[in-house]
């Protein structure tokens, strides 16, 4: 079910990519691209009725073998962070963009030649 | 020792952050740092891993410390540190060259798969900021897109390969036995996550804009960071996942060979037409590494190490000429060493004798028959007719075409370093060791994943 | 001093004269001479089978080995290019690159001594792309239209040399030995004719390329006509040599009649070489009928390399021990011949500034020596005893004739009797006729340049009537070849060249002639003397009386009563719709710049939209392929 | 020195023969155009008037090119063999490439002393000249060669004596036709007078002769007319000692002057088109039999 949602995400992102003139459209759709790879990360790791990996001595009796994988939420969390870098990075660009090319749409710009 | 590589750069990053007039000479500490770093630790001749917080392998992120990522180290950190003593080329990107510096270092030397990503991601996100220098900021963001879609299937694959092992760790995945179809999908989409950084064909549409762009992306991306891109398909493709997905690789390599030349042919622009010579030497390189055995790959390393050196001359030459021209035609007669470096450089590209390029060249077509490929080196030498079309046409213009008054001051520092390269070229033409060597060590390392096993997961040195 | 160690020596001191061009060009032009004629006494005095090691390339050893072709082509290469560096000394101070002139002459001429010495296929090519290196870099320092001359010359080129490389490595890669021959000797026993044809076809193709042999001929017209005009001397003279060198080495020293004797096509010669005779002889036809329509005359000439070199390779695709020996004989006349003509060409030049035959006339008053010095250049290049050039033309056609290949030999005849068409235009052009206005006060050009042209001319005069001294290194090539080792051509005792349908005397030749013109000259005396009158008296004052016949009309621009336009208007009408082999390989240079715009406009410019599409569609691909 | 004799006997013969053979034809033409003509030793009269005139020169290499006419002229005429190995001055050095380059001299040097008259005219005439060479001598050639391929000789009193059982033109009579006809071409002959053309170009390069350069190049003329037709008769007809080569010699002037004398003049291309349509195909054919052996 996850994994549907997360193709289907990169779906919309990619369609996003392939069909919009606005810059700034395909930043929001590589973000949505990247959040998609992040939900199927985070499904990967999870085990259907496993318990939190969580090993304290509060929770003394812990399942062997029953534990949800603890590592893509890790992953996740870097990952999410290099997304928002990236970002920022395209976003602090397009504002250049606009100020040089006088708009962010592929067909409206000015002095893109080449 | 080694995360020093890493550290320094990030560390001179954030200090320069605060204290922006320091960020040239830091830069060039850091780069001085780095050189002196791996001089001392010359070739280790075994594997060496470095662990972070005391996590032994196959968990937590190592290091690993051998010889081919100590010769991919080397070459990385010698471009950075020739850039670092051009100021006027560094101006105020002292800090995101400081990243970049740190991102490579980190992309070549880490032992663990999301990592890499990390340093990959890093790496981008420095490199399209280096990419926006003289508002080359449309081209830029092209180069972040394709660069974030790369990332994502980088990362994608990454966690396939976690999945289907349980282990990001380059050398226990290269352990594990892998179905068929996973290790298809897996070794499919690194071949797509790294192709947009190793310019294959049709993930290479930023080069030109990127390296077309400036004068100082072009000098570090075609030479440092390709090399790096370059090295992890090696470690990858070969060490990780034993050819696996070779043919996709040969055949975009030498679809992506004939792709960049015939480009560079009708380009009207210096900068671009040798960033798509670039895109072309990045497909031979990566067809060799294809051929997975450890001479191929350490001859591909070769290859890309002359190219890597000519390419530094050209696009400085270039990346000068460029800004301060107009009208190129004959501007050599004002500029002749730069000229001559730049002809030298050009030469060695093509493959002529006199110069580094063709021993590597040369080696590569012998060893290609040997394998009793008849493909591949016909396809190169078609690729080299057409180079010796535009390099020629290229070089008749700047040289002997009606110069016009425009004058520019003579860059001395950039000049002396173009014309020690270029002789350079010239001393490997006649003793291929100053590369081969190295590059053939390389290529051993590379292509030996029993040992690269055995000494990262079961040797442990270093730490931190 | 060893081989290796003379070649690697002249590498360095090109450098190292560019610099002492730097500060006086002329000194390092006459350094160039002095080196030039150091390198000929060299040449004369080395041993045939001097061996010497150059190092190691890949495990290979690379050597240079001084054989009887090494000698042959490098004492003929020498002469014309030390003619040409003499002729320089002078004709430089019209030049814009002096210095770098004379570096890469230098350089050049290391490359193709190299060439001449290489006992492996890697040597060769080394010192072959430094030959075309150099050369390469020359060319360009013409007139404007020399630059794209250059990329032309050197694509041309190196899609011979790339394809040469190719067959080199195919070789090594069945026979593990690149050393020539090692290799003739693996092939003679392989069994497997495709292979061993591709190998042979790839071979030649570099000096298919680099003697402007059909198909990769049009480099010579463009190259040949906008080089540095002394320049043009040696590669029309010299580099083109290089080609037909290693036509000889693929046809010859591969013994191709025994490692193709199982595919016979006619009269005993196997279908390479015949493949390779048709090659020559479409040259012939295109060089020939393209040369008598050129109204620049160095791309005239240009054009008659093509046809000379087609000879060549004719004589030396029969592997007949006459047509063999009339070929290689062929590179020393054409050779010198072409040089000279060349050189004339260039003093021209140098004095009036073009090269047009259209614009010139009557320059034979101004300059006598140039004249003649292209006067016996010619009647050597139309193969017309007593110059040396008529005895090589024999001798292919006594291999033609014997061989009974009648419609090769149609196209030899064909090509000779066209030669004396294009060769007579200049020569009727330029400097016979009307001397126009403009060229009035046009001097003789100084003894530093007619001097090599004259020796040059003695010599082909001298081998013309005495070609001993030529012959027998070619014969020495033939046994090493072992091309009928037992026949004997040049029987030097009885003064006798033998073919296989009789022989004749050269010196006795030569002595008819003379006779022939005493009696000539008696008669001459014996009549009333001649009034000398001017030509039209186009440079005295107004109403000048006319001493030509002009049909009762007073002439008024004298200058234009001068027939050199068109001149075989009534044969060129004949073929003006002709097909160009020039454009097709200009369609295909479009072809590529087409396909790099569509590359350009379809995977490098679009918008971040369409690497996005490019991506997915790689992805799916890639899976869809592989699974 | 023998073979000296026979040389300068050679230029003897053929000074006295063709001469009067000119003026003999010139008759013929008169008598077959229903005119009366001047004498057979008209063309003796006319040198002499010639060569004794005070003429005048355009130049030094006008001289030197009506000098290496008649030198070169005359010294492809001493190498001809007259019928037999007997009458060969150099047994050696007959060979038909040889004769038939020498004889190139000649032309070239004519062609040279012509246009360095400094007049059009000459130049067009010998531009045409040129060009006639072009379309006669590749049929001619191809004959030859595929007779010397036939009796594996190429040298002259060697064809000769390989006639004795017959005569190459019953040998390959096709080749000899064609011969024939590339010879009407060589002599300069109506309807290939081309070169000439009084009419048109004003004797082409003639125009600017005068005096005894004029009396020398009708000394070559005549020369070039002995070597033209000695080759004929010595490969065709089979030579024969000096009686018969002289009939021979005759019969065949006597027949280019027939043909040549009802014929109008082609144009150029006319010419070329002429001689590489049905006589060069013949001369293929003429080949390829000689190649399959089917001779006579």
């Amino acid at each position: 079910m996850v994994y549907i949602i997360s193709i289907i995400l990169v779906g919309i992102g990619v369609y996003g990519l392939m069909t919009q003139k606005n810059l700034f459209k395909h930043l929001i759709s590589l973000s949505i691209i990247d959040t998609a790879v992040n939900i199927f990360i985070v499904a990967t790791g999870y085990v259907n009725g496993g318990k939190a990996p969580i090993y304290t001595k509060n929770f003394p009796s812990f399942a062997i073998g029953r534990f949800v994988d603890p590592l893509p939420q890790a992953l996740v969390l870097t990952a999410i962070v290099i997304g928002v870098g990236t970002l920022a990075v395209g976003a602090s660009l397009l504002v250049r963009v606009k100020e040089k090319h006088s708009s962010i749409d592929v067909e409206n710009m000015k002095g893109v030649g080449e | 020792m080694i995360s020093l590589l890493i550290a320094i750069p990030l560390l001179l990053a954030f200090v320069s952050v605060m204290w922006k007039r320091l960020a040239k000479p830091l830069f060039f500490l850091a780069a001085v740092t780095n050189m002196t770093v791996l001089l001392a630790s010359w070739f280790p001749n075994s594997v060496e891993i470095h662990v972070m917080g005391s996590w032994k392998p196959p968990f937590g992120i190592n290091l690993v410390f051998d010889n081919a990522s100590f010769y991919a180290a080397l070459v990385v950190n010698f471009f950075f540190f020739l850039v670092s003593l051009m100021p006027n080329l560094v101006e105020s990107y002292g800090v995101s060259l400081m990243l970049l510096m740190a991102a490579a270092n980190g992309f070549v030397l880490t032992g663990d798969l999301f990592n890499s990503f990390v340093f990959m991601e890093i790496m981008t996100i420095t490199a399209v900021t280096v990419a926006s220098r003289r508002e080359n900021f449309y081209n830029a963001f092209k180069y972040l897109i394709l660069g974030g879609i790369a990332g994502s299937i980088y990362l994608l694959a990454t966690i396939f390969a976690y999945t289907a092992t349980g282990s990001l760790n380059m050398a226990h995945v290269s352990m594990a036995t892998i179905s068929a179809s996973s290790l298809v999908a897996i070794t499919t989409l690194y071949a797509i996550g790294l192709g947009v950084e190793a310019k294959l064909f049709p993930l290479n549409g930023w080069v030109s804009g990127v390296y077309g762009g400036n004068d100082l992306a072009p000098v570090i991306l075609g030479t440092s960071v390709s090399f790096a891109a370059l090295y992890m398909v090696g470690r990858l493709f070969g060490t990780v996942f034993h050819g696996s997905g070779a043919g996709v690789l040969y055949t975009l390599a030498l679809i992506t060979i004939i792709i960049g030349e015939v480009a560079a042919l009708r380009q009207q622009n210096l900068l671009k037409a040798f960033a798509y010579s670039s895109v072309a030497q990045a497909g031979v390189v990566v067809a060799m590494i294809s051929k997975g055995t450890s001479r191929a790959m350490g001859l591909a390393y070769f290859h890309l190490t002359n190219d890597a050196v000519a390419k530094f001359v050209i696009f400085l030459v270039a990346g000068f000429l460029v800004y301060n021209y107009k009208n190129l035609n004959g501007v050599f007669k004002k500029h002749k060493v730069l000229g001559a470096s730049f002809s030298m450089a050009t030469f060695s590209l093509v493959g002529f004798p006199l110069f580094a390029g063709f021993q590597s060249k040369l080696r590569i077509i012998m060893e290609l028959f040997s394998m009793k490929d008849y493909l591949f080196p016909a396809v190169m030498l078609l690729a080299t007719l057409i180079e010796v079309g535009y390099v020629v046409r290229w070089n008749v213009k700047l040289w002997f075409e009606e110069e016009t008054d425009e004058k520019a001051d003579n860059p001395i520092v950039a000049g002396t370093l173009a014309l020690i390269l270029s002789l350079l070229l010239v001393a490997v033409f006649i003793k291929p060791e100053i590369f081969l060597g190295g590059a053939m060590k390389m290529g051993n390392a590379l292509a030996d994943t029993k040992d690269y096993i055995h000494g990262v997961l079961s040797v442990v040195k270093g730490g931190m | 001093m060893a081989l290796s160690t003379l070649l690697i020596s002249l590498l360095v001191t090109s450098v190292v004269i560019y610099f002492i061009s730097k500060v006086s060009w002329r000194a390092g032009a006459i350094l160039n001479f002095l080196i030039g004629v150091f390198l000929i006494s060299y040449v004369f005095a080395l041993h045939i089978g001097v061996t010497s090691n150059l190092g190691t390339l890949f495990g290979q050893k690379l050597q240079l080995t001084w054989t009887h072709a090494s000698y042959y082509f490098s004492a003929v290469s020498l002469l014309v290019i030390v003619s040409v560096m003499l002729f320089a000394i002078k004709w430089l101070d019209s030049q814009k690159y002096p210095a770098a002139f004379n570096m890469f002459i230098l350089m050049m001429t290391a490359g193709s001594l190299g060439v001449f010495m290489a006992a492996d296929l890697i040597t060769l090519y080394i010192f072959w792309e430094i030959a075309v290196l150099s050369s390469m870099l020359i060319v360009p320092m013409g007139k404007k239209e020399s630059r794209k001359a250059a990329v032309i010359y050197a694509v041309m080129s190196a899609s011979g040399t790339y394809m040469y490389l190719y067959g080199a490595f195919l070789a090594f890669q069945r026979y593990g030995t690149l050393n020539i021959s090692e290799i003739a000797r693996h092939m003679v026993s392989d069994p497997s004719t495709g292979i061993k044809a591709a190998i042979f076809l790839l071979l030649a193709s570099a000096g298919i390329a680099k003697s402007g042999i059909f198909p990769l001929h049009t480099w010579l017209r463009i190259a040949h006509g906008n080089a540095p005009d002394a320049f043009s001397a040696v590669l029309s003279g010299q580099l083109v040599k290089l080609g037909s060198y290693v036509l000889m080495i693929t046809v010859a020293a591969i013994p191709s009649l025994r490692v193709f004797g199982n595919i016979p096509f006619y009269s005993g010669i196997p279908a390479t070489n015949y493949f390779l005779i048709a090659l020559g002889a479409t040259s012939i036809i295109i060089g020939t009928l393209m040369a008598i329509k050129q109204d620049d005359m160095k791309m005239l000439i240009a054009f008659s390399s093509v046809a000379n070199g087609g000879y060549i390779l004719i004589g030396i695709g029969t592997m007949d021990p006459m047509g063999f020996e009339g070929g290689v004989l062929h590179v020393f006349n054409h050779a010198i011949a072409a040089a000279v003509i060349f050189m004339a060409f260039a003093s021209v030049v140098y004095r009036t500034h073009t090269k047009k035959i259209s614009e010139l006339g009557g320059l034979i008053h101004k300059m006598p020596i140039t004249f003649l010095a292209y006067l016996f250049a010619i009647i050597s290049l139309a193969g017309i005893p007593p110059m040396s050039g008529f005895i090589s033309k024999w001798m292919i056609y006594q291999a033609l004739v014997r061989k009974g290949m009648f419609i090769t030999a149609f196209i030899a005849f064909f090509g000779s009797i066209g030669s004396f068409l294009y060769v007579f235009r200049p020569l009727a052009g330029v400097f016979l006729g009307q001397l126009p206005k403009k060229y009035k006060d046009v001097k003789e050009v100084p003894p530093v340049m007619w001097i090599p042209m004259m020796t040059l001319v003695v010599i082909s005069l001298v081998i013309g009537i005495w070609p001993f001294p030529v012959l027998q290194p070619i014969e020495g090539m033939r046994m090493d070849y072992g091309i009928a080792p037992t026949m004997r051509i040049a029987d030097s005792s009885h003064w006798l060249i033998k073919g296989f349908s009789g022989s004749w005397n050269p010196v006795l030749v030569f002595n008819l002639f003379i006779i022939g013109f005493v009696i000539a000259y008696i008669l001459y005396t014996m009549f009333p003397r001649p009034k000398k009158v001017d030509l039209l008296a186009p440079h005295k004052e107004e109403g000048a009386p006319i001493n030509i016949y002009t049909g009762g009309e007073y002439i008024y621009t004298p200058e234009l009563y001068h027939y050199n336009t068109k001149f075989y208007a009534g044969f060129e009408r004949m073929y003006e719709k002709h097909p160009s082999w020039e454009k097709v390989l200009e369609m295909l240079a479009k072809f590529f710049h087409d396909l790099g715009e569509w590359v350009h406009g379809w995977f490098f410019r679009p918008s971040p939209s369409a690497y996005t599409f490019w991506v997915s569609l790689t992805i799916l691909i890639v899976f869809w392929v592989r699974w | 020195m023998v073979a000296a004799y026979k040389a300068l006997f050679n230029l003897v013969v053929a000074f006295f023969l063709v001469l009067s053979l000119e003026g003999i034809g010139r008759k013929i033409t008169a008598r077959i155009q229903r005119r009366i003509g001047p004498p057979w030793y008209q063309n003796f009269i006319d040198l002499f008037k010639a060569l004794s005139k005070h003429p005048f020169s355009n130049g030094w290499i006008f001289d030197f090119g009506v000098l290496m006419a008649l030198g070169g002229t005359m010294a492809t005429a001493m190498v001809i063999p007259m019928g037999s190995a007997f009458w060969t001055p150099f047994p050696n050095s007959d060979n038909f490439f040889v004769i038939m380059y020498l004889f190139a001299v000649g032309a070239l040097g004519m062609a040279m002393g012509m246009v360095g008259s400094g007049n059009p005219w000459s130049s067009i005439g010998v531009s045409r000249a040129l060009t006639q060479m072009l379309g006669y001598e590749l049929p001619y050639l191809i004959v030859i060669s595929s007779t010397i391929f036939h009796y594996k000789t190429a040298s002259i009193h060697k064809l000769i004596e390989m006639q004795r059982g017959g005569w190459n033109l019953l040998v390959m009579p096709l080749g000899g036709i064609i011969a024939f006809v590339s010879l009407m071409g060589m002599l300069g002959k109506k309807p290939f007078d081309i070169a000439t053309a009084p009419a048109e170009i004003a004797s082409g390069p003639m125009t600017e002769l005068s005096g005894k350069y004029m009396g020398l190049l009708h000394i070559m003329h005549v020369f070039a007319i002995f070597v033209e037709i000695s080759l004929f008769v010595d490969i065709f007809l089979g030579g024969g000692n000096f009686g018969w080569y002289l009939v021979k010699f005759i019969v065949v002037w006597v027949l280019a002057v027939m043909i040549s004398s009802v014929l109008p003049r082609f144009r150029i291309e006319q010419m070329i088109k002429f001689y590489w349509g049905v006589p060069l195909g013949l001369a293929f054919l003429n080949a390829l039999f000689v190649l399959l052996g089917w001779t006579l």
